[in-house]
């Protein structure tokens, strides 16, 4: 395996994504080390801003030990193979991932997993915004895959999501789950404004507060425990809401009822 | 005093009826001529090259308010196709509205040297204009839309064909533009309120006029100002099953404007115009309708819209036809309105193989390019971006020179779609001068310009070789190399210079902007009512609407007289 | 009841005066008049004990600085607070831009507090104390 | 003295051009048509905070320098920046515009107008959902329901009403600024009659001033005829015009455009109120909106600056979308800088975007809040700035400013702004549509000329020359540091 390591603190976006073991396989150290990066706009080889060294362990096949917030698109597209970065990760981590695994010890930043379609991303401490979401003016959202936060995720995430998990642990910004149409999004703790807004299909579950509450969702039920996916179930209850009525979406917004007791004056009258 | 000769190459110039002849080209100074000195002039070996004139492209829609509009709301069309600034060239971003730059530079590696912009608002023509400037190594001209303008409704309406005549000319000075560009005449000044028209002979809400009174009305206009170019027709109901009907009733009514045996009008993107069918369940192909009419008529000509299979982004002026298409798909969706003249819309397009619809639209255009016998009708486009990027021409020269290439993308299309295609019973595969026809001198011919598309002497020195030796090279087997041939030229030469080598643009150099200047009798008259009239009509004034001659970076002024 | 701090909505935009000022010159005294202050809804100054055109203090978490307090002239804008777009009101306004690039100028909470003897910085001391030039 | 007419006015996205200024001994005396904001331009670009001369800072203090060594110093900084931004240029021409494009591109930088504070979210609300629109005279001609929403025209865009909406009349519809007039005489009346009456004590007053009841739209919203609604989350100026003004709570623009697209696709709610308004008035507001021949929405910084932000235009449009099934509808931008819109189109045409566009990897990128001048500041990673026709110093948080400031900071401008104060190397430049030419483009995307009616300050160069002067100088120090590179 490949551990690289920053030679300094980074001020300038760094475009590394030939950090990604499906570039790095077959290729000796010193192929390696002269693999293009960009430093602000200079073009710049992998080893002028990182300690390459190679070490006999298997897996993972990458390691970053280090501070990466500024190191954009590692893994970009990597179909198989693991990264781990002990440190912090920099935006578009795992975008258009599509197989493997990458781990986070620390927090990841702005597009990590975006529109992936399959593989795993951990993240260990919080994610910035628009994870898995698509770029810019694009609808393909996230496809496949799992992405588990064990802090908080920012806003505006898992837009236009069409299949996949992603779990949160922590709190979620506002716009979670803008437009999804396919696939779960679960959020642990408290979910801010416009929670599913726009949602046609797919299913979003909260098991905190939700302070801020679209109104164009019709409550359909109560239900005690709602599937994840194979290995857990959350526990409720749960109001059962449908939405995006904007949308004529039918999505299904789960929110937790002991959590949500400003819900109880405007819905339970129609359960 | 600088030559060029161009040595030793298969020479196809069909206006000058040179059939892949060996022989030497000279140029001096910009221009062909009989011959140039052998010891002082460069040379280029063209040995073993096929040379042709530049090629033409009568419709692309490059430049412009909703050309740029389709830019800027598609950010995830450019991440996936971004040039690099080189020493010589600019950076930018492709696909399918590329960037100005990158938009001369790609024409140029494939051999083009002229390019129509057919949609202007006229409102609008300094922004056209102003982008025409930042394309490069292209001469350009773009078309002002003049088919809904208020000036046109209300002069044709009560039947005074010299007023219209006189506010045309007035318009064509005003915006710099070199021929009348009609799109579903009477359709957009509908779609003012939300409506439209679904006939040729529907009446336009507060203009009491017909879409047949518009068209033919202006065919006759444009005979009497004496344009270059005919009129530039987008039929009404385009894009809708059914509605070669209307095509073929529209271009019955041309009939009976007098035409002296030469075309009147140009239907543009004809595969658009020419679906079969009821709804999209049972939309079909009508070529054979068309191409038979086509076949029995000399007073139209056409180009192919021809379909691409990739994603795209369809832009008009047809803002009612945008909308259906917005209703068909819930795409991102642009319209755009422009006061008393006309009114535009964009929406994204992703066209597939699979998809029933889109395969019986490609294998449309190519049966109609390939059912017309005369290639001086019809010419090679994509309306470009609407059917397809232009930088997918040399795929459309593969269909269209040999079975086996189009046989080949056929058996990748939707079981539905090849069942019903006519192109297995089509056998005819274009020769080199075909093609030379089809993609330069029909549509100079067309256009009413004259030092374009041939290489004879006083024509200008545009000229395209590509590394395809007709004498050893099959295109119609080797399909894929003849592809690869068109898509890098050896050399592209403008006005004398080589611009392009072996794909890559080596020189920069602008290109000019042509436009008409068009002398009436009573223009004094025209200017002032269009002073009087101007406030009520536009909000902008009547001083500030012209493009001033400093927007034009290099014009070419054409002076025509006028029969008004 | 006389409230000695109030939480409020902070919103910042446009006013002619600051687009006259704008053009005069943003040294002008135009524009330090149009700029250096709040329009207040006349409920809330009561509440505040803020007579119209005294000074008052805005905080938001990032900063505060001393504006001019002046009565909105149409309607309730109860707990809300306007200032015009400038300086004294960027000195404050959150630097949140959700990841699109845009700052949050509207509705971020802030507080008011009567500020009767501290000084409204002219630009030159704003720029001084937050940019040390 | 001579008297030019049809001058565009080169401040806000209105860009009248009917205005007349008479100018005596290369001076403008006087201003006709303008709005109080075009006086004080034409009044005040002559005063006494214009910059004179190039300065350098030197030692914490401006120096004036000859301009050789100005664009020598500008070039040399940015020719040897890692990460520089080139911000501003929706104040000054096309012109200039295009050069800028170039400089970016030769100096591997980040090319940014000041959409991204104000219309930057529109642009990506359309990069979402597109936009129905039309040129302005459309609306002027057609439009029977005009909606501003989260804007105050009467304060941003002062002639607007007059020239393009309610008070203008068009082909197809009559201006409404008789009827206003009524309604204005009819108040005051009231107001005459109130103040005779009054006996109310003062406490009693300032509770009956707290809005409890949510007004209720008026019968006038259902008639024939232009038809004013305001939308806004204070009474602004417009709102006083206005057949209806709907007081929204702040950051609440979001769930009211919602909720209308749901009554609109004929969708029961199962709440009572959305932000602070009554479900049954916005469903007779969904009927007005329906029931119209022609509406629409001109939006501003109340919908792109609050919670939401391009969110709030993605709904909008949408909104404006789901009307189109049920009648005509078309919405606009309040955009604000008068060639804001011409930053935009430029960097489209010539990059493919039109803000926020990153040159550092040798071709054009583009992704707010990565590639934004904004954010780039904010997270600290430009190591210079170049500011051009605008004024980020006084309209930037100030975080973003105090890392401005931490590197070399060249700036171009007419007057000395809060960004020249704090500036390094600072060009005083000429007025754009008033001492110098060149194009413009409206708020609907229609091009204008710029004229150029005095001649500048002797020896102040235009934006375009400018950069031309320093573009060729950064080519130059460029040239030489590769020829060094060879040698060595």
């Amino acid at each position: 395996m490949i551990v690289l390591t920053p030679l300094k603190k980074f001020q300038f976006p760094v475009h590394a994504e030939c950090i990604n073991p499906d570039v790095f396989k077959g290729k000796s150290v010193k192929e390696i080390a002269a693999l293009p990066v960009w430093e602000g706009n200079k073009k710049k080889k992998l080893s002028d801003i990182f300690k390459i060294e190679e070490t006999p362990a298997e897996t993972p096949d990458i390691t970053i030990n280090g501070d990466a917030t500024e190191v954009r698109r590692v893994g970009q597209g990597m179909k198989n193979g693991e990264i781990v970065i002990n440190g912090n990760a920099g935006m578009h981590l795992g975008e258009k991932m599509a197989g493997g695994k990458i781990t986070v010890n620390g927090t990841a930043n702005g597009w990590t997993g975006s529109s992936m379609k399959k593989g795993l991303i951990e993240i260990h401490g919080d994610a910035g915004d628009y994870l898995a979401s698509p770029y810019r003016g694009s609808t393909a959202g996230m496809r496949g895959g799992t992405i588990i936060v064990d802090g908080n995720v920012g806003g505006d995430s898992g837009c236009y999501l069409r299949g996949g998990t992603i779990i949160v642990k922590g709190n979620a910004g506002p716009f979670l789950g803008f437009h999804i149409s396919k696939g779960v999004i679960y959020v642990e703790k408290n979910a801010g404004g416009r929670l599913g807004a726009s949602m046609t299909g797919g299913k979003i579950v909260v098991s905190g507060a939700v302070d801020e509450f679209m109104p164009t969702f019709t409550v359909d039920g109560i239900k005690k425990k709602v599937k994840i996916d194979d290995d857990f179930k959350a526990e409720g209850p749960f109001y059962v809401f449908l939405g995006d009525l904007a949308e004529h979406g039918t999505g299904k917004l789960f929110v937790s009822q002991p959590s949500n007791p400003q819900f109880s004056a405007i819905y339970d009258k129609y359960l | 005093m600088t030559e060029l000769l161009i040595k030793n190459g298969f020479v196809f110039d069909p206006l000058s009826e040179i059939n892949g002849e060996k022989m030497d080209i000279a140029i001096r100074d910009g221009k062909i001529v009989e011959s140039v000195s052998d010891q002082k002039a460069k040379k280029i070996d063209a040995t073993g090259l096929t040379v042709m004139p530049g090629a033409v492209d009568i419709h692309t829609h490059i430049a412009g308010g909703e050309v740029n509009t389709g830019r800027m709301i598609r950010p995830e069309d450019h991440v996936k196709d971004v040039v690099r600034k080189t020493a010589i060239t600019r950076s930018g971003t492709g696909y399918s509205i590329p960037s100005t730059f990158v938009t001369g530079y790609r024409y140029s590696k494939m051999g083009y040297t002229t390019v129509m912009n057919p949609s202007m608002a006229p409102l609008g023509a300094k922004h056209t204009h102003e982008e025409l400037n930042d394309i490069p190594l292209l001469d350009k001209a773009t078309f002002p839309l003049l088919g809904d303008w208020w000036f046109v409704l209300e002069n044709l309406q009560k039947g005074d064909l010299a007023g219209c005549a006189q506010h045309i000319a007035w318009m064509m000075e005003t915006t710099k533009g070199y021929a009348i560009k009609i799109v579903n005449p009477g359709g957009l000044e509908s779609w003012g309120f939300g409506r439209n028209v679904h006939s040729i002979d529907d009446v336009v809400p507060n203009f009491d006029i017909t879409p047949r009174e518009i068209v033919c009305g202006l065919a006759k206009v444009n005979k009497m100002l004496n344009l270059p170019h005919t009129i530039h027709l987008h039929t009404n109901n385009l894009g809708i099953p059914g509605n070669y009907l209307t095509t073929l009733e529209t271009m019955k009514a041309l009939e009976s404007v007098p035409n002296d045996g030469k075309p009147i009008c140009h239907i543009t993107h004809v595969q658009f115009s020419s679906f079969a069918g009821e709804n999209w369940g049972n939309m079909k192909s009508a070529a054979d309708e068309i191409s038979r009419y086509i076949n029995n008529h000399n007073h139209m000509t056409f180009d192919m819209g021809q379909i691409i299979f990739t994603d795209t982004t369809t832009m008009t002026a047809d803002g009612p036809f945008e909308f259906t298409l917005y209703q068909l798909s819930g795409h991102k969706w642009v319209n755009s309105d422009v006061e008393t003249e006309t009114s535009g819309g964009i929406i994204p397009m992703h066209y597939k193989r699979k998809s029933a619809v889109n395969a019986t639209q490609w294998s449309i255009g190519l049966e109609i390019a390939l059912l017309v016998k005369d290639p001086w009708k019809i010419f090679m486009t994509t309306d470009h971006p609407n059917a397809g990027p232009f930088f997918a021409y040399p795929k459309i020269i593969a269909w269209l020179t040999s079975k086996k290439a189009r046989m080949a993308t056929l058996a990748k299309c939707h079981k539905k779609a090849q069942k019903k295609s006519l192109l297995p019973s089509i056998d005819r595969e274009l020769s080199l001068y075909e093609l030379a026809i089809m993609t330069r001198a029909g549509q100079a011919k067309a256009l009413g310009l004259t030092g374009k598309g041939h290489l004879g002497v006083g024509a200008d020195a545009d000229v395209a070789i590509y590394n395809i030796n007709p004498e050893t090279l099959d295109i119609a087997k080797k399909y894929k190399t003849a592809r690869k041939a068109f898509d890098n030229a050896a050399y592209t030469i403008k006005d004398g210079k080589v611009v392009v080598k072996d794909g890559e643009v080596v020189q920069n150099v602008d290109g000019r902007t042509i436009w008409l200047d068009v002398k009436t009798r009573e223009q004094l008259k025209v200017d002032e009512e269009m002073k009087r009239k101007f406030k009520e009509y536009w909000t902008v004034e009547y001083e500030n609407y012209p493009v001033f001659d400093h927007y034009v970076k290099v014009p070419e002024a054409i002076t025509v007289k006028a029969d008004v | 009841m006389m409230q000695q701090k109030l939480h409020v909505t902070l919103l910042t935009g446009r006013t002619i005066e600051q687009g006259v000022g704008k053009e005069y010159g943003k040294s002008s005294h135009q524009y330090y008049d149009a700029c250096s202050m709040v329009y207040m809804d006349a409920g809330d100054m009561q509440k505040l004990g803020v007579k119209h055109g005294s000074n008052v203090l805005v905080t938001t978490p990032n900063g505060s600085v001393v504006l001019k307090a002046v009565k909105h002239p149409r309607g309730s804008m109860s707990g809300m607070i306007y200032i015009p777009y400038g300086p004294w009101a960027n000195s404050i306004v959150s630097n949140t831009t959700n990841s699109i690039g845009m700052p949050s100028f509207k509705g971020t909470p802030a507080t008011v507090e009567a500020a009767p003897d501290q000084p409204i910085l002219s630009m030159k001391e704003l720029l001084k104390k937050e940019f040390g030039r | 003295m001579s008297v030019i007419n049809a001058v565009t006015c080169p401040i806000c996205g209105c860009l009248c051009d009917d205005i007349e200024v008479t100018v005596v001994n290369n001076e403008v005396v006087k201003v006709k048509n303008g709005c109080a904001v075009c006086e004080a331009k034409y009044m005040g670009y002559k005063s006494e905070h214009r910059i004179r001369q190039p300065l350098i800072r030197k030692d914490g203090k401006f120096v004036p320098v000859p301009m050789k060594e100005a664009i020598h110093k500008a070039a040399e900084i940015l020719a040897n920046a890692n990460y520089p931004i080139l911000y501003g240029w929706s104040s000054t021409n096309c012109e200039a515009q295009r050069v800028g494009v170039e400089l970016a591109e030769e100096v591997g930088g980040v090319l940014d107008n000041t959409a991204v504070v104000c219309h930057g979210p529109s642009l990506m609300g359309t990069q979402e959902v597109g936009i129905p629109t039309s040129t302005l005279g459309q609306i002027r001609h057609r439009a029977d329901l005009i909606i501003y929403w989260g804007c105050d025209p009467w304060s941003a865009h002062p002639r607007h009403l007059e020239r393009y909406t309610s008070f203008t009349k068009g082909r197809f519809e009559d201006s409404e600024w008789k009827s206003y007039l009524n309604k204005v005489k009819a108040a005051a009346g009231r107001k005459k009659v109130l103040s005779a009456t009054r006996v109310a004590p003062k406490q009693q007053r300032a509770t009956v001033a707290e809005e409890v009841v949510f007004n209720k739209p008026p019968e006038t919203l259902q008639k024939e005829g232009r038809k004013l609604i305001v939308i806004d989350v204070r009474k602004s100026m417009t709102a006083e015009v206005a057949d209806y003004f709907i007081k929204v709570e702040p950051n609440k623009d979001y769930e009211l455009m919602q909720a209308i697209r749901a009554l609109v696709k004929e969708q029961e709610l199962d709440v009572d109120q959305v932000a602070g308004v009554p479900v049954e008035y916005i469903k007779e507001v969904v009927d007005a909106l329906v029931n119209c021949n022609f509406g629409i929405i001109f939006f501003g910084m109340g919908l792109t600056q609050s919670a939401g932000k391009f969110r709030n235009i993605e709904v909008a449009i949408s909104l404006t979308r789901d009307l189109n099934l049920r009648t005509k509808f078309l919405i606009m931008p309040m955009r604000g800088h008068f060639n804001v819109s011409g930053a935009n189109i430029v960097f489209a045409w010539q990059s493919g975007y039109a803000f926020g566009v990153d040159f550092s990897l040798g071709y054009p990128r583009y992704n707010p809040g990565e590639t934004t001048s904004m954010d780039i500041l904010l997270r600290g990673e430009s190591d210079a700035a170049l500011v051009i026709a605008s004024d980020p110093g006084a309209t930037f948080p100030k975080r973003a400013i105090q890392n401005l400031v931490k590197h070399p900071l060249i700036v171009i401008d007419p007057h000395m702004n809060p960004t020249a104060m704090l500036g390094d190397v600072v060009f005083p430049s000429a007025f754009v549509g008033i001492e110098v030419e060149g194009t413009a483009y409206r708020m609907d995307n229609v091009p204008l000329p710029l004229k150029k009616v005095v001649e500048p300050p002797e020896g102040i160069l235009s934006d375009e020359v400018l950069l031309k002067n320093i573009l060729e100088e950064v080519r130059s120090i460029k040239a030489q540091k590769a020829k060094k590179a060879e040698v060595v």
